[in-house]
């Protein structure tokens, strides 16, 4: 059985640090079961990681709107492995960006495909009018 | 985020404490020793507690409009979570990294030298 | 103009901590105006300690049900006010409950006490199947 | 929360790291030292990060089965966040507190001296 967890925040950069530390706190529920305390910590470190991208992301691309954006996260805990999925009402997007051209010293470009190095499966899906990016990873 | 500015053999060190972030790379972007294409930084990061990539875009963007990008911003005394970002991007490898900030700030005097 | 943040959890006592997390982020965002830093401290530790009461009492007394049981926490941050508010769906209460009779040394019955002294103001009210207590305090 | 016993002068030191809440305040309740009625034991506090109300019933309540409430739970090195709980219900006056858990031994070796 699962445990479900929902985060709903303002789509406003000074919410970013909730998220992470949310997310730090759901993600540090699935450490001290004889797993090298290294792992655990890059496990977590992970999810924060790719959370703040796609928070970031939500936030950035929200656009125009009448009433003000919210984001809402789930997490979805089973066993080792952790699910946290995004949920904003922004235009519909690809996550099949390429890799940064890092030799071209890029500012911007590196946020989905960090998520998908940090993380071991990320899917997503449109419904309605809204985005849902999900991130997973087993530790 | 906090940022400190310092100088020795003629090199300015930035240190950064707390996050950088979508909310916090602005505000080293525009810092005065970052933003002048014509000053060559040490940049300290062991005080960073967590990077994202709006973070790594601010320093990317801000080597790319020196004059030598590698030489124009030279990092000191990453931590793993910094690192991670980096290596997640092959970032490193635009950038000449120290563990400690005097050998940052050795190396990055030597090349200004060399250049002038 | 407020700013409000949801989060659900399941009434299990391993969400605690989660709880407290967020609550602590949260608490967190209304600091760094000039105050003093052991008054922000303070105020972040008051929170995160009657937030944990009251979420102990949610899992507590949650009773048996065929659903699993949640907790919502509710979140209103205007300007120097912080306002918690938790959702449960157990039997009614009353939060006037008497100062604890220490000199008996009493195992039990801090939990509401010490929400009303940390907090500028407590409330409690029934909507519906649910109880809500709702907690503020202002920095 | 971990739990390390050592013992001082034939007195059973616990100290406590960790979050003190309703998860953790059983294994406290439970361990041997805290649970029988005629150990005295000092509890080194210094270590836990955060106190709830059903870690100061764990506290309070064996303290109650002691032979003597007052002496058989001895208090040492509270830090600002678990004084603040004890001091919402004016527990801290059930208990003598000491600053540093050497002071907090002797007296409760001397106590134990004067029982026998
Ligand atoms: N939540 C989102 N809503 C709308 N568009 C998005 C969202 N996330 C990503 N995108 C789109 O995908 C692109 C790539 O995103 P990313 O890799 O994070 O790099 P960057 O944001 O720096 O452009 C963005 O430029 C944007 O067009
Ligand atoms: N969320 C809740 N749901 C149902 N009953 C509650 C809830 N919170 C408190 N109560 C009731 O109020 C009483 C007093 O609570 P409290 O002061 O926290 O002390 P304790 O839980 O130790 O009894 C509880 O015994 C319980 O009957």
């Amino acid at each position: 059985m699962s445990s479900i967890i929902t985060l709903t925040l303002p789509g406003d950069p000074l919410f970013t640090e909730v998220a992470r530390q949310t997310t730090t706190s759901v993600a540090s529920l699935l450490t001290g079961e004889n797993r090298s305390a290294s792992d655990e910590t890059q496990f977590i470190h992970d999810f924060e990681l790719a959370i703040s991208e796609a928070f970031t992301n939500s936030v950035k691309y929200a656009g125009e709107h009448d009433t003000p954006p919210t984001v809402t996260l789930t997490f979805e805990i089973e066993k080792r492995r952790l699910t946290v999925s995004l949920l904003d009402a922004n235009s519909p997007f690809s996550i099949d960006t390429p890799a940064p051209d890092i030799e071209s010293y890029p500012e911007n470009g590196y946020g989905l495909w960090i998520i998908r190095k940090v993380m071991d499966c990320v899917t997503y899906r449109r419904e309605g009018n809204s985005n849902i990016i999900s991130m997973s990873k087993t530790l | 985020m906090i940022i400190t500015e310092t100088s020795a053999n003629g090199i300015v060190i930035v240190a950064l404490e707390g996050r950088l972030d979508a909310l916090s790379a602005p505000k080293l972007r525009g810092s005065p020793p970052v933003a002048d294409p014509k000053t060559a930084v040490v940049l300290d990061l062991e005080k960073v507690d967590f990077m994202d990539s709006s973070g790594l875009g601010a320093i990317v963007g801000a080597a790319r409009e020196k004059g030598d990008p590698a030489c124009g911003i030279v990092l000191s005394c990453m931590n793993n979570k910094v690192r991670r970002t980096f290596e997640t991007t092959n970032a490193q490898r635009l950038f000449h990294i120290f563990d400690d900030t005097s050998a940052a700030v050795d190396f990055a005097a030597t090349r200004q030298i060399a250049r002038t």
